[in-house]
């Protein structure tokens, strides 16, 4: 089928320029005016029509190859060798659908809650999803991190704008912390450019490096994409900037900005200094077990429904680092690609079923103001119809088979145990912590008696919340019964990437 | 026979007396205004002789400019000076520390 | 030339007297008199280095307009003069441990590093040189974009010492003349109609 | 054949959807019909397809439905294996699941959430099809998760009730716990074969066997064996076995119709099928087979003790059903894999014809299910009583009843099987503890079954006035699957023990290494139902029985004052027995309260005080303090900047000058 020119130039700015037009257009200070009317239309309408040519990209999308695909290559800063170099492979391309999927939900979640300001509200997120396009397509190595950097500004207003009470701390330790590490991640790029000539990334990858150059380059990298996914113990900054986050800013940042950091690893670190990968991979299955054990305790007690949600994001994204960095202790002939698949297809399946999950706390807190699991008991009663949407949201969350949450944690456990029995036997306790906090979270807040009042109140869903529910949890049963379609379009850059760390780089450079 | 060198020495005495006038100065603004204006004096000194040693004249609109430049600042300065006099009765720099955080 | 060089160092010391006198008067008016004393020994001096115009310049511009002003200020303002210079000795040590230093790194690049040749001599200037004719030739052939952006600052010098020193009374009782002109009868006087008061 | 077989799991599937998503749209009426309809058609198609096997020689069929997604040359499909094993277990669920959504017509009648119930126990009947109807690991998987799913909805029905949500999330934990090691078990099978398909799996079974795998230290163990001991943690999870047996009791929670479906005929003996079907591997690991049959016998004997001491006519029931499913593992690691399924199914309609008559009996007490506040129900239920009796006593294997043969032929298969000829102590030790247990599991078995069916159906009538009024029988809706269950239960034994245990029934699903063949071995001296039963009377068992039917009589009717005497002196005993061994302590304060504890002292210690605390907000306050004192060096004053760079620039000149 025949696709736009341009198809991921398009996918990055017309979200930001709908963002600007949304600006432009304004609110008059006031939600119901008609021009917010008219601005929530353009947001929702941008969003919409950027999924809908994010189709094309499915459609135009040649499985059998590991080759970057809808390539753009224009001269930017001529000086710096810098060119505005866009593509796509199996492993970038899933998650800019993520992406596109993911944003109209948020658009359509902050429809009528979001009372100040909300034209820069709607603008942000389209900006944002401008600019989370733009790292998963850049293949520039300064594209990247220009993209990479400027998501932060948006995700910092959101959170410091239309946060909760204590936004400014969570906002400055969310700045900190992603920030510092992607500082770091900046210096390595212009070694690399040093050594290399060029920012392309793709010459990174075959650039000889020596394994000194590639330990330091692969600490910088670890720190800022560890600090995005985020790894134990750099993942403070997570619980306290959900639980400040408004609902739409949670979901993103839990269904796709904590994608950038595994991104980060699969497309940056793996390839680029595949030695130092493997140096340090036992580190990197530590820390990735640790996430799964001991932040699986730590969401058992947590109160607040955001920061047990957050932490168990934490946990989650441990099956993802523990995918990627498998490899190197997987001796046989396969499994190796198992793991890294499992870890894309867990981001993937993570995406959504966080961002439901945040839309549900969202849709109770709309109504409660309150996120405090003690606030809550017996929601069921009231709110059947959420309650079933709930329930099923949490078996995907506690990787129930059938649903998408499964198919990634099956993969990697699968994978680790080719490695090694404990590593399997670590990952695998996810079953029960993962089923324990999910479940005895719902056991509070949706079964018993109704608690209080407040829960008495309440209403069940309006249509635009059972739409939005109800697209998110078609989505997760239909990845959880059928993830053919997604495993295949990722199958041919993962064995290339396989292929591409299985021979070291010091032997290819004679060092 | 006098020749750069000698300049050069007359434009460093100079600078060095600017430099502990500033230190010892350091309450009186005007004062410290002069100082500079001497500090810049030195440095004129030293355009100067390079340009009559060097043959070359660009040092001599260097130090025009110089003077340009040390005119409006002085003609600024003091009208700071005048407007901070007018607010604050004093013109005492231990006064002046709402700098200070 | 024997003569010339007594005449630089006489002078020089004046010079050095003079900026010994700006650091040290007790009283501001006194510092700038010893300023403008300054002055007049560095023109006396640069007019030996055969820079006549910068000379007069320093005359007509500082002595004449700058430090005129400086006066100006300072008598306007009438500073306490001994509250100034209260506790000026604490720092006199510091003062002259870094003048000491700094004397030294420039008496060593001057005189001991060779940054300058041995020889310093000028070069006596060819037959017929007119330092101000030069001067113009460069000023207003290569260096005339910077002329201008000097005239530029020096208009903005004097803006911004107006704006800085205006100064708005609001209590102060003046007239307004373009409202006094545009007043009209109605304005000022209001007819007013009622009806006829009986006696009751 | 492929269209059936969708049709069979399709069509429970499609009913549940309708029920559950349009409940309120079709009405009631609707949600019964059209969900009685889906499990009626898989209950005839799946008949047919036995019948097919059974009358014309249908040969077992493996067919791929649809590719799951390919990894890694790992091909994850989903498909079904249709041989006499699943067939059997196909007639078995869909049965018994068509019984119950009859019977609940009449059970929840009065019941706000009836469209849900009947979409959930449709969709059970989907899950257990997928689960038995599998031909690979992954959709096993699915269909064993997907029954926990549906049991933790329905145990959790009525999420009003505290304990009803406790003992939900309980059960769901538990599982995991089970699942946890059966996907490891998956996972270790991968890693040896890399298939996850049955018939390439079991092909290279040998192969399997000979690799080792080192688990602790470099100690190498059997790859088989360890396999199939985490497989067997799943299948201890599933089936209740001790220790994981805590949840099973608790699920009574939930409506009674789900507890004669799920927790007693068929999801809880999914573990019991999965060995069997894994039958090729565990028969590579004599280890492992000595792990089940010593769980399976602690778990028939002790958890039947347990029953002695319940009050909860469900609770009662459920300790039975804990001990039955003991049985059945103790033939799975005799290597009796055919005497356990039979068990399997001749429990499945006696259990369920018990728990329903239990839930009749509830019904017509207003949901009243303490046997202290019951008893002379007879009189006023006569086939609630009758069909109980025919349950009771099959399950204490009366002769000639269904649970005769079955639980006969685990006894003799024990005393028959390989571990009784073993020669070494361990081997010894397990025959004797396997061996004695369901011996004695017999006795106990009689007399809690007659304990309670005494106390429920005979003796004075101890409810109060108010409910002995209402007191009468339950309608036909309930009453016609009672019937219906108590034909098999008490007939389906003679008709089918000897084709499914000595004919060759199961065909190549069923695999048993020549040595350890006790079934064939016990086939030698068979000589038909009747010889059988002659032979009961020369073995203990049938006087063990017996014995605890008398016993029960004689204590419970006639002498009601000494087990209130035992209880009183063995009050030590008693205490253990009524806490069910502390295994509730364990799990609960121990391991649950364990998790939370160490939770809280993670998020506390770790996150807040260590890593937020020290290393983060510690950074930001040092920090701080550094800035505070650089601070005292802005003092805000003109000069103090002025002298500081006047100095810097000394110090840059003379740095410059002197030292460079």
């Amino acid at each position: 089928m025949e696709f736009p020119a341009h198809l991921l130039s398009v996918l990055i700015w017309l979200p930001i320029a709908g963002g600007i037009v949304a600006l432009v257009i304004g609110d008059d200070g006031d939600v119901a005016s008609s021009k917010a009317g008219l601005m929530r239309v353009t947001t929702l309408l941008t969003s919409l029509l950027t999924l809908a040519i994010s189709i094309f990209l499915y459609t135009g999308f040649d499985k059998t190859t590991a080759d970057m695909q809808f390539v753009e290559r224009i001269p930017w800063v001529e000086a710096l060798q810098a060119y505005y170099y866009l593509g796509v492979d199996g492993i970038s391309a899933p998650l800019i659908l993520l992406t596109t999927f993911i944003t109209p939900f948020v658009v359509i979640a902050g429809w009528d809650t979001i009372k100040t300001r909300p034209a820069q509200y709607f603008a942000a997120f389209l900006i944002l999803e401008g600019l989370m396009v733009g790292v998963f397509a850049a293949l520039d190595g300064l594209l990247f991190y220009v993209f990479w950097e400027f998501m932060l500004v948006p995700m910092f207003l959101i959170i410091g704008v239309w946060g909760g009470e204590r936004r400014i701390y969570a906002t400055l330790k969310f700045f900190l912390y992603t920030f510092l590490g992607s500082v770091l991640m900046l210096v390595a790029f212009i070694y690399l450019y040093l050594q290399t000539g060029s920012y392309d990334l793709l010459g990174w990858m075959d650039a000889p490096l020596t394994m000194t150059a590639q330990k330091l380059i692969f600490i910088a990298f670890l720190l800022a994409f560890a600090v995005k996914v985020p790894m134990w113990p750099v993942h403070t900054w997570l619980p306290d900037a959900h639980v400040e986050a408004p609902t739409g800013g949670s979901v993103i940042l839990a269904a796709i900005m904590l994608k950038m950091g595994g991104y980060g690893f699969i497309r940056l670190s793996l390839p680029i200094v595949p030695d130092a990968s493997g140096y340090f991979s036992s580190l990197m299955i530590g820390l990735s077990l640790i996430a799964v054990v001991y932040i699986g305790f730590v969401a058992l007690m947590q109160k607040d429904m955001k920061k047990l949600i957050a932490y168990s994001s934490i946990a989650h994204m441990g099956f993802v680092t523990l995918g990627f960095f498998l490899p190197w202790h997987i001796s046989g002939s396969s499994g190796a690609a198992l793991g890294i698949s499992g870890g894309m297809v867990q981001m993937i399946s993570h995406g959504l079923i966080s961002g439901a999950m945040f839309l549900c706390v969202g849709v109770l807190y709309d109504r409660v103001h309150s996120r405090q699991i003690a606030d809550y008991g017996g929601v069921a009663n009231t709110m059947p119809t959420f309650a079933a949407f709930a329930v099923l949201f949490a078996m995907a969350n506690a990787g129930l088979p059938g649903t998408s949450g499964f198919v990634g944690e099956f993969m990697v456990i699968i994978a680790s145990f080719k490695a090694n029995f404990w590593i399997a036997f670590f990952a695998a306790t996810t079953l029960i912590l993962g089923a324990a906090y999910t479940l005895w979270m719902v056991k509070r807040v949706y079964y018993g008696e109704v608690a209080n009042d407040n829960v008495a109140k309440l209403e069940d869903l309006s249509r635009r919340e059972f739409l939005v529910l109800a697209v998110l949890a078609i989505a997760v049963l239909l990845l959880g019964v059928w993830p053919a379609p997604l495993i295949d379009m990722m199958n041919a850059s993962i064995d290339q990437l396989v292929e591409r760390i299985a021979e070291p780089k010091l032997l290819q450079a004679g060092l | 026979m006098i020749g750069l060198q000698h300049y050069l020495t007359l434009s460093a005495i100079l600078f060095v007396l600017s430099i502990a006038g500033i230190i010892i100065n350091r309450r009186n603004l005007i004062l410290l205004l002069m100082c500079i204006e001497l500090m810049l004096l030195a440095v004129n000194f030293n355009f100067i002789a390079f340009s009559r040693y060097l043959g070359d004249e660009t040092g001599q609109v260097f130090v025009f400019f110089i003077l340009t430049v040390a005119a409006a600042e002085a003609a600024i300065g003091l009208a700071i000076l005048v407007v901070l006099f007018r607010n604050r009765q004093s013109i005492n720099v231990q006064e002046l520390n709402t700098m200070k955080g | 030339m024997l003569f010339h060089t007594i005449l630089f160092y006489l002078f020089s010391a004046v010079l050095i007297g003079a900026a010994l006198g700006v650091v040290f008067a007790r009283n501001p008016v006194h510092a700038v008199m010893f300023l403008v004393l300054t002055f007049f020994q560095s023109a006396i001096l640069w007019l030996m280095a055969e820079a006549e115009f910068l000379a007069i310049v320093l005359v007509l511009v500082y002595v004449g307009a700058v430090m005129v002003l400086f006066l100006f200020v300072i008598m306007m303002l009438e500073v306490n003069v001994e509250a100034v210079k209260r506790g000026l000795v604490r720092y006199a040590p510091l003062a002259g441990a870094i003048a000491v230093i700094m004397a030294a790194e420039l008496v060593q690049l001057i005189w001991l590093e060779g940054a300058v040749t041995a020889d310093g001599s000028f070069t006596p200037n060819p037959e017929g040189y007119d330092n101000t004719k030069a001067l113009g030739a460069v000023l207003y052939t290569e260096h005339v974009y910077a002329f201008e952006i000097a005239a530029v600052v020096l208009l903005l010098a004097i803006v911004a010492a107006i704006t800085l020193t205006m100064r708005k009374r609001p209590n102060l009782k003046v007239q307004n003349i373009s409202k006094q002109i545009a007043v009209r009868a109605k304005d000022r006087v209001r007819v007013v109609k009622m009806d006829v008061e009986s006696k009751s | 054949m492929k269209s059936y077989y969708l049709t069979i799991v399709l069509a429970p599937l499609i009913a549940a959807i309708v029920a559950g998503l349009f409940g309120r749209q079709i009405g009631r009426a609707g949600a019964h019909t059209v969900t009685i309809l889906g499990v009626g058609l898989s209950t005839v198609l799946s008949g047919y397809v036995l019948y097919q096997m059974l009358a014309n020689g249908a040969p077992a069929e493996n067919l791929s439905i649809y590719t799951w997604g390919i990894a890694d040359g790992l091909r994850m499909e989903i498909g079904f294996l249709v041989d006499r094993l699943s067939a059997l277990m196909m007639v078995v669920v869909t049965f018994v699941s068509l019984m119950v959504h009859i019977y609940t017509i009449g059970y929840m009648h009065d019941d706000p959430g009836y469209q849900r119930f009947f979409s959930y126990i449709s969709l059970f009947t989907f899950a257990m099809l997928m689960l038995v109807m599998s031909n690979n690991f992954l959709q096993l998987f699915f269909g064993w998760e997907a029954v926990g799913l549906v049991s933790y909805l329905l145990i959790g029905f009525w999420f009003k009730k505290e304990t009803a949500v406790f003992a939900n999330l309980k059960a769901f934990l538990v599982n995991r716990v089970g699942d946890f090691g059966f996907l490891l078990g998956i996972a270790g099978i991968v890693l040896f074969t890399n298939s996850l398909d049955y018939a390439e799996v079991f092909a290279q079974r040998e192969a399997i066997a000979g690799e080792t795998i080192s688990v602790f230290g470099g100690t190498p163990w059997n790859a088989m064996t360890v396999i199939c001991i985490l497989l067997f943690i799943g299948a201890m999870g599933k089936s209740a076995q001790a220790p994981l047996h805590v949840w099973l009791p608790d699920s009574m929670e939930g409506p009674t119709p789900i507890s004669a479906l799920i927790h007693a005929a068929t999801m809880v003996t999914a573990g019991i099928f999965m060995v069997a079907r894994m039958s090729p591997l565990y028969e590579l690991s004599v280890t492992a087979l000595g792990v089940v049959i010593v769980i399976g016998a602690i778990t028939a004997f002790f958890m039947g003790l347990l029953g002695i001491v319940q009050n909860d006519i469900k609770r009662v029931v459920a300790y039975s059903t804990l001990s039955q499913l003991g049985y059945m593992t103790v033939a799975l690691g005799a290597s009796a894999y055919s005497a356990a399924i039979f068990h399997l199914m001749t429990h499945a309609f006696f259990k369920a014809l018990l728990f329903l008559a239990a839930g009749s009996v509830i019904i017509a007490m207003h949901h009243e299910q303490d046997i202290r506040k019951m008893g002379g129900i007879r009189k006023y239920m006569p086939i609630t009583y009758w069909t109980s009796l025919i349950g009771s006593l099959a399950l204490i294997g009366f002769p000639a009843t269904s649970g005769f043969f079955s639980k006969d032929y685990i006894i003799e298969a024990v005393h028959a099987s390989n571990w009784h000829s073993g020669t070494t102590m361990g081997e010894q030790a397990t025959y004797w503890i396997a061996y004695l247990s369901v011996l004695l599991g017999v006795f106990v078995t009689a007399l809690y079954s007659f304990r309670m069916f005494f106390l429920v159906f005979h003796g004075e009538e101890r409810m109060d006035a108010e409910t002995k009024s209402h007191l009468h029988e339950t309608p036909w809706v309930v009453t016609v699957p009672l019937i219906l269950l108590a034909i098999p239960s008490a007939i389906i034994g003679w008709f089918t023990v000897e084709p499914v245990l000595f004919g060759g029934f199961f065909g190549d699903a069923i695999v048993v290494s020549e040595s350890r063949d006790v079934m064939s071995r016990l086939g030698e001296d068979w000589h038909g139902q009747v010889g059988m039963l002659l032979h009961a009377f020369k073995t203990p068992v049938m006087y063990l029985a017996l014995a605890g039917v008398a016993a029960a009589w004689y204590l419970y009717l006639k002498r009601p004052d000494i087990p209130a005497a035992i209880k009183e002196k063995a009050s030590g005993f008693y205490n253990v027995l009524d806490r069910k061994y502390y295994f509730d302590d364990l799990w609960i304060k121990g391991f649950a309260g364990g998790g939370r504890r160490l939770g809280d002292f993670l998020a506390d210690k770790g996150d807040r005080v260590l890593i937020d605390g020290v290393i983060v907000n510690g950074t930001a306050n040092t920090v701080g303090k550094l800035a505070g004192i650089m601070r005292q060096l802005q003092t805000g004053y003109l000069y103090t900047y002025a002298f500081a760079m006047i100095i810097g620039l000394t110090a840059l000149l003379g740095w410059l000058i002197w030292l460079k």
